[in-house]
């Protein structure tokens, strides 16, 4: 399996550590990846609110360089995912449109013709590799770990192309496939309000309270993302957010790449469990019930 | 003629989907190309692929055929029959060097007043672009060929009885 | 000279089957060659066109031309007899309707020298020779008729007065033809003397053929065995006697093969072509598009296959895109 | 023949005010057309529809022997029968008349006034060439059969058939459910009289069962139709009940006696909110009341093992597991269709948690919960059996979206009201509507809204967005949350519900497609069967003697439904008493002496109209079940089949004329 | 005086462009298909900080009262989650509209003063626009440098914790080559506005 690869500037930021495990966990799948080269912020909800137009040309230029490529494009931040589909999206629903960003791309050397698709991870390992052949690949199966997956909002809104958006099965499913537990709850795909975190905290960091919140009632011992920008905002700003909801006890929060990662038997370098401000492996050690001997 | 030549359109319309549709298109005062001349059949199924040679040989730069939607045929099955017979029949004018855009199949039910609209000026621009077919004046060319013998042998005759 | 009528046969662009016809007629020749005088039958016997030229106009009571119409010379033979002759019948299928002659309607006559004189794969004719309706050598002028542009039946060239279809036309329409001449009880002028019934009709398969017929799959001779007892379209073979007049004797029928049309269409069917074709594809298996233009794809040329026999007098006459480069 | 007398043909090109006047030059029309052979008079008006504009024709055509009429004015399926009535009253073959359509065709849809005249000369050349051809034809009067089927025999099937019942004709009435009712039987009050739903169908019911004129088939479907206005052929498939119609007295010993000793199936009528038996009763008061065995439970019927105890225990040997599917054949003269609606399949919208959190409830199941003689007994209870401290009604579901049905569904306002009311009756609980717009449009509607309000029921103007069950606040804790805006005050609101009971919206039946193309009438693009109009026309359908009633045709609440059953009763009516049907006379025929008998017509003929003579050798067309569409002239390879009034000839000619113009 | 505000909107308070400029923008077609049911309001997670429910800038807009939805705070709070979109019954690309009233009020400057959001925006789109790419950290620290300096303070906290778990680096992120980004946005001059000059 062949992929192009999208990291956008959270993955090189904040999120190296969805960076580090999402390549690792491809590596031991035998997917090769391909960063694209001189790849550009995908515009993001800032972006757009300033200049649509230019906004479309700034992801139309990421997706142009992916087509010369011919392989689809992974893209592990939410926001990029999201971004990049709103744009390929936009691009057929409005030709006219669509004509003037290429035009901008045809002046840089580009063509778009829209057939290359933006995939998430979720969609690749589940719907590509399969979960059994992950199930093969666990070594250190998170038995006991009860996970709340978290889908936040752009994996599967507007444009749902491989999951559910109303009940989300895949992170869920993944979870189970390396022994996890999953625990049900009703706001899998609420707004974490990440992008108001930085300029409005009161905002962002109740609606990121109230997720926690509920995820622990529910039995979570862990927070599992498929977002940077959710992780981030879950996870740094959990001292404040205590300050609203004393009930809040301090919870990890990992992207699911990381825990296949660890279920898959890698090392820190790969797991990244060190990258959080919440310690991951103590939970770990003290909810995953080691595997008897000779079970795998 | 080709001076001021414009495509002359033969339409022949089922009584309950296209031509209802056409009248709704009236009604609508939905404005299209003055091109067409509606023959009324009770069912596209009663078009019989001789109307659409004769259109042609009659002079028809353009024949267009309207029925109703499959399955809603006011005849259960009529539009059917006539699918199966324009299938054979494209594929035969194009042998005859009739192009593709002069003979049209279109269904049309009784609500889609616009669709005639469309199609119309669609088709008339079609055949606008592709030129006149005059086919009968076409004949008359060919048959220069053989207008002179008679005269001629009248003329030896005439010569050989002196 | 004896005062029987007189009966010219000739032939223009035609196979000499018809010819064959008029010998097929056996000891009812007789019958024929007693009642008449044949003054002219290029095929049998010696004439001088001058002969024909010294008569009186209308002094032939009948002429039987067979062959279309493609050179300038059949043309003129044509008006020839047209005038001595009071009446004028088509004879066979290429003079009722065009024959095979006038599936050359699908080509430019260019393309048909060239074919004939230099691309045929058993052509030698390093200098491209042609032949030229007019070559001068030593004072001495040899003229050639002249090919047409289009091949036509008899009656786009003269008046016609009755016609006997068929390839070849069955002997015993012709005896009829000729005695109801001679008792002088004609039919209305323009007439084709055969009954004006499809072939169907009097088919020996017609009671095998299913009421409910519904073609899956067009099969042609070659592409499978043919049950000699079955209607031919029952078994999927592309047959034209449901639209053919009738009067042959379903002799390829009989003889195991299809109807391939050459009797053209009954008095009440303006192309024969357009006929069939809406008949066989009125029975096609389906609804569904795609699946029609499996189907049909089973009549790899429908020109070919419904004009076999006339392509001269079908609405259409000719492959059109050929002119509109003119 | 014709062609032995003179072709004496009258042109008249209409004004119509200046709807045609304005954009054709209709005195060049004229001019033009008096020059054509055959043509003795050509004549502009300002109204040829008008009295005075007949008129004009009728004294032309006796003052100028003329036989052959052209009409060039609107379109023929306006007033082709008004020009064909003027030639009858002056002694001509309405036949004798084609008209040229210049103004739905021609004024209405062109601008340039020289190119629409010029077509207007073409078309009524068109037109002149081929009346020339016309033959004299008569229209053929069928009479009608008396016999009326209705199908579906809900609240608007029975008051159909009843009303014919009374009348004195005889009904087949066909329900493929074991028992008569339809979804009114389901209900335990109506709105806005409150009276019990009950009490005012049971009575009809029973009288339906006892009619004599009536002959009630239930466990049946229409399976096949054939024939004409007056004269349909039906096959009904009646399926096996497994017990004889005629034995059973519906005593329910067998029920009782099941191997199975209780209820183990979910109960279709009840919503599966109870429980019943392989063998069983739909309800108490089922019409008719017989027993029904469910083959997907029997063990007998599943697996041909069972010790049979019901059979022991019915004394009249009624139970009959041979029975097989049996085809009926009934002849009737016209048709009622009521085959009614479905309800909205909640699950198709998750945000309200149908199937996830187990106090949601349907609209249907609530109506079964609060029937004294329901599932519950008539009490409103969750699923653990307590009593809700509240209820949430969400109106609107499924309706009035563009993802599920676009369509208002009309009743679940009053429903919702109505089920608000009642559940306040029985649990004093407080009840919260949640509605997009009141609409309580109809007698005495309006002021029962009134009294809900009135009665201390919530009233929330606002879609509700999502049910969850997570809480934010402790009191929400252990409740369904309803989180909608509350559009009057503008703010966005949490409201903790014990019970949400969602309204559903009606929707055409799963097979309503099927049902459209067997009875070849219309249906709008939602599956609802279309009228013939919307407003002249209402109960009609294209087809001749198919009549529409109740929400098979749109949602309609039961007083609408009711009316409208009486009123497709009225339109049978008014086709029997009249006693015959006019066939128009396009019908084909063959010409015998030409046909060759190669059948390749017979099988094309969608309504078996064709047959093959063996003596004669050649195909017949019984004019009877010809419609005239004319399929099996364009297929007959020797041309030996004619349309009336679409000869070859005469089309070939229209074709030709029509073009000849340049 | 007691903070008492006249509430009445006058006909002269409208303008009788707007919802059709607002509707001409790609994704904001069915503006006016809207039936006010507020299932927007209702799904909007962020609806409860709004002046305006979302429902009400639909119809606010639709009415053509420009200045009242320009300067309200809802179009800043909406996060684009898109939820309202899929949920609104009648297909109205309600996020889009956001977008679009964005950037008019962008345009014309009438975003609400101390709305930090706006100043990130900018923020944001100089740096992508030059650089081609962002780095987190610098932006937010950029941006409260610009908007709220005093809060910088309050976050010396959750910088350390970044430091210590090694995701706080203050690296300029930047395209390699950010010119082939530049040539391609020279071109496209935007319909539905740019930065206001």
């Amino acid at each position: 399996m062949k992929y192009s690869y999208f990291p956008g500037c959270s993955l090189k930021g904040t999120g190296k550590a969805y960076e580090k495990s999402f390549l690792a966990v491809c590596k031991a799948l035998n997917i090769e990846i391909n960063e694209l080269d001189n790849w550009n912020c995908c515009g993001a909800t800032a972006y757009m609110s300033v200049d649509e137009m230019k906004a479309l040309g700034l992801s139309a230029r990421n997706l142009a360089l992916a087509e010369a490529r011919g392989l689809d494009l992974v893209a592990p931040c939410a926001a990029c995912y999201g971004i990049l589909i709103h744009t390929w999206d936009d691009m057929e629903k409005y030709p006219q449109r669509g004509d003037q960003v290429k035009a901008g791309l045809d002046k840089a050397g580009l063509k778009y013709t829209g057939k290359v698709k933006v995939r998430h991870p979720l969609d690749v390992l589940c719907n590509d590799v399969g979960l059994d052949k992950i199930k093969e690949k666990v070594k250190r199966p998170l038995t006991g770990l009860k996970l709340a997956s978290y889908y936040g909002c752009r994996i599967l809104r507007p444009i749902a192309t491989f999951d559910n958006p109303e009940n989300p099965r895949s992170m869920d499913d993944l979870m189970e496939a390396i022994g996890g537990t999953p625990v049900e709850y009703p706001l899998k795909t609420k707004c974490c309000s990440a992008s108001h975190t930085g300029t409005l905290p009161e905002v962002g960091q109740q609606m990121s309270g109230i997720l926690i919140r509920e995820m622990e009632k529910r039995g979570a011992d862990i927070i599992v993302t498929g977002c940077p920008l959710c992780q981030f905002n879950l996870e740094v700003f959990q001292e404040p957010i205590r300050k609203r909801f004393p009930e809040i006890r301090p919870i990890p929060v990992v992207s699911f790449t990381q825990l296949i990662a660890y279920a898959f038997g890698l090392g820190e370098n790969e797991c990244c469990f060190k990258n959080h401000t919440v310690p991951v492996q103590k939970v770990i050690d003290e909810k995953v019930k080691p595997v008897a001997a000779g079970a795998r | 003629m080709s001076e001021q030549w414009d495509p002359k359109i033969l339409a022949i319309f089922c009584n309950w989907c296209t031509y209802t549709a056409a009248d709704l298109a009236g009604v609508s005062r939905l404005k299209y190309e003055p091109n067409v001349r509606v023959v009324r059949v009770m069912c596209s199924g009663r078009i019989d692929p001789q109307f659409v040679l004769t259109a042609f040989a009659s002079g028809a730069d353009g024949v267009l055929i309207g029925g109703c939607h499959p399955g809603d045929c006011h005849y259960v099955e009529g539009n059917y029959k006539t699918l199966r017979r324009v299938t054979l029949l494209k594929r035969m004018l194009q042998d005859f060097g009739i192009e593709p855009d002069r003979f049209r199949l279109e269904w049309i039910s009784a609500s889609e007043g616009d669709r005639v609209q469309k199609v119309v000026n669609d088709m008339v621009a079609k055949v606008r672009a592709l030129g006149p077919l005059n086919l009968p004046g076409r004949i008359v060319e060919w048959d220069k060929e053989v207008e002179h013998m008679q005269s001629e042998i009248d003329a030896r005759e005439g010569v050989a009885h002196v | 000279m004896s005062d029987k009528p007189k009966v010219a046969l000739y032939w223009c662009a035609s196979c000499g089957g018809c010819e064959e016809s008029v010998v097929d007629l056996a000891e009812d020749i007789l019958t024929v060659v007693g009642a008449v005088d044949i003054i002219l039958w290029p095929v049998a016997m010696d004439f001088k066109r001058k002969s024909i030229e010294e008569m009186a106009d209308g002094e032939i009571t009948v002429t039987m031309i067979n062959g279309a119409i493609r050179t300038s010379e059949q043309e003129e033979m044509a008006h020839l007899l047209r005038k001595k002759s009071k009446i004028m019948v088509a004879y066979g299928s290429c003079a009722h309707t065009g024959g095979i002659p006038s599936l050359s309607n699908g080509f430019e006559r260019e393309q048909i020298l060239k074919y004939v004189y230099q691309e045929a794969p058993t052509v030698k004719n390093p200098n491209n020779t042609r032949p030229q309706t007019e070559y001068t050598e030593n004072g001495w002028t040899a003229t050639l008729p002249e090919f047409r542009n289009v091949c036509r039946a008899l009656d786009q060239v003269i008046d016609v007065d009755y016609y006997i279809p068929g390839c070849a036309p069955n002997p015993k329409l012709l005896l009829d033809a000729v005695l109801a001449i001679l008792k002088g009880e004609l039919p209305p002028k323009g007439t084709v003397l055969a009954p004006d019934k499809a072939l169907c009709d009097g088919c020996p398969r017609l009671p095998t053929k299913p009421i409910d017929l519904k073609i899956g799959e067009f099969k042609r001779p070659w592409q499978a065995k043919i049950d000699p007892e079955v209607c031919m379209l029952a078994q999927g073979f592309v047959c034209l006697g449901p639209a053919t007049r009738s009067g042959c004797g379903e002799r390829c029928i009989r003889g195991n093969m299809p109807c391939t049309g050459c009797f053209g269409p009954t008095s009440k069917v303006h192309d024969h072509g357009a006929k069939i074709l809406s008949a066989l594809a009125s029975v096609v298996d389906a609804n569904d598009e795609p699946e029609i233009q499996r189907i049909l794809a089973g009549i790899p040329d429908p020109v070919g296959t419904f004009y076999r026999y006339g392509m001269a007098k079908s609405l259409i006459r000719r492959k059109l895109s050929l002119l509109s480069s003119k | 023949m014709e062609n032995k007398e003179e072709i004496r043909i009258g042109f008249y090109v209409c004004h119509c005010g200046t709807n045609i006047a304005s954009v054709i030059d209709v005195a060049s029309v004229a001019e033009y057309v008096s020059t054509l052979p055959n043509v003795v008079l050509a004549k502009d008006y300002k109204y040829m529809c008008s009295e005075p504009g007949q008129d004009l024709i009728i004294a032309d055509i006796k003052e100028h022997r003329l036989n052959r009429i052209v009409v060039s004015a609107c379109s023929p399926l306006l007033h082709e029968p008004t020009f064909r009535g003027a030639a009858r009253r002056a002694g001509l073959n309405p036949f004798y008349v084609q008209m040229v359509n210049i103004r739905e065709h021609g004024s209405w849809v062109h601008e340039d006034r020289a190119k629409a005249t010029e077509k207007a000369k073409a078309l009524a050349r068109g037109a002149i060439g081929r009346v020339a051809l016309h033959k004299p034809l008569e229209k053929r009067r069928v009479s009608v059969n008396p016999d009326v089927m209705v199908v579906g025999a809900g609240i608007a099937g029975i008051q159909a058939a009843l009303t014919l019942a009374k009348a004195g004709k005889r009904v087949y009435l066909i329900e493929r459910e074991p028992t008569i009712g339809g979804h009114m039987a389901q209900f335990d009050k109506t709105f806005p009289t409150l009276d019990c739903a009950a009490c005012i169908l049971t009575p009809k019911m029973s009288d339906v069962r006892s009619h004599p004129n009536i002959t009630l088939l239930t466990m049946s479907e229409v399976e096949k139709i054939e024939g004409f206005v007056g004269n349909y052929k039906v096959t009904v498939k009646k399926n096996p009940r497994y017990v004889d119609e005629e034995l059973c007295v519906g005593c329910l010993d067998c029920i009782d006696q099941c191997v199975f000793k209780q209820g183990k199936f979910a109960d279709h009528f009840n919503l599966g909110l109870s429980k019943r038996k392989p063998v069983y009763i739909p309800f108490p008061q089922a019409t008719p009341k017989l027993v029904v065995i469910d083959p997907k439970a029997c063990l007998q019927l599943m697996t041909g093992k069972c010790k049979q105890s019901c059979v022991d225990a019915c004394d009249r040997g009624a139970i009959r597991f041979d029975q097989k599917p049996e085809h009926i054949q009934i002849e009737v003269g016209s048709v009622i269709i009521a085959t009614g609606y479905k309800t909205f399949d909640p699950r198709r919208m998750p945000q309200y948690g149908y199937g996830q959190y187990e106090n949601v409830f349907t609209s249907l199941e609530v109506e079964r919960m609060v029937t004294a003689s329901g599932p519950t007994g008539g009490h409103i209870a969750l699923r653990n059996g307590e009593k809700p401290k509240s209820i949430g009604l969400i109106y609107c579901v499924g309706s009035r979206d563009n993802r599920y049905n676009k369509w208002c569904s009309r009743v679940c306002c009053m429903t919702a009201l109505k089920l608000g009311h009642l559940v306040k009756e029985h649990t004093g609980a407080e009840v919260f509507n949640f509605y997009i717009d009141m609409r309580a449009a109809g007698k005495g509607y309006e002021e029962f809204y009134h009294k809900m309000l009135e009665e201390g029921i919530h009233f929330i103007r606002g879609k509700v967005a999502e049910i969850t069950d997570w809480a934010m606040t402790p009191e929400e804790e252990g409740h369904l949350v309803v989180r909608v805006e509350d559009t009057l005050a503008g703010v966005v609101r949490r409201i903790p519900i014990d019970m949400v009971v969602l309204v559903l919206g009606l929707e055409p039946q799963e097979d309503s497609r099927e049902v459209q193309r067997m009875f070849n009438i219309s249906c709008s693009t939602e599956g609802f069967f279309l009228e013939k109009h919307p407003k002249l026309a209402p109960v009609s359908t294209n087809t001749d003697g198919i009549f529409l009633a109740g929400c098979c045709q749109g949602p309609k609440d039961i007083p609408d439904t009711v009316a409208q059953a009486g009123a497709a009763a009225a339109e049978c009516l008014a086709l029997i008493d009249k006693g015959y049907v006019e066939m128009e006379p396009m019908t084909s025929f063959v010409v015998e002496e030409e046909c060759s008998g190669c059948k390749t017509c017979i099988n094309l003929c969608p309504y078996n109209a064709i047959t093959r003579d063996d003596v004669k050798g050649v195909a017949v067309i019984n004019e009877a079940l010809c419609k005239g569409c004319g399929v099996c002239v364009s297929a007959c390879p020797s041309g030996s089949i004619k349309q009336n009034l679409f000869e070859d000839d005469e089309i070939f000619r229209e074709i030709q004329e029509v073009l000849a113009y340049v | 005086m007691y903070g008492i505000k006249r509430h009445i909107r006058y006909d002269s308070d409208r303008d009788n462009n707007f919802s059709d400029e607002i509707m001409a923008v790609p994704g904001c077609e069915n503006l006016d298909h809207c039936i006010q049911c507020g299932t927007c309001s209702g799904t909007c997670p962020l609806s409860i900080y709004m002046d305006l429910t979302p429902r009400k800038v639909i119809n606010l807009t639709r009415a053509g009262f420009k200045d009242d939805v320009l300067s309200c705070h809802t179009i800043w709070l909406c996060s684009s989650c898109y939820a309202c979109v899929c949920q609104c019954p009648r297909e109205i690309g309600i996020t889009d509209i956001m977008y679009a009233l964005k950037q008019r009020a962008m345009r014309e400057g009438k975003y609400p003063k101390g709305m930090p959001t706006p100043v990130l925006a900018r923020v944001f789109y100089n740096t992508v626009s030059n650089r081609g790419r962002i780095s987190e950290i610098r932006l937010v620290i950029s941006f409260l440098g610009r908007a709220h300096w005093q809060r910088l303070i309050g976050m010396w906290k959750i910088g350390l914790n970044l430091m210590s778990s090694k995701r706080f680096s203050l690296k300029a992120e930047r395209m390699d080559r950010p010119g082939e980004l530049q040539s391609v946005l020279s071109v496209i001059n935007s319909p539905n506005g740019g930065v206001r000059k």
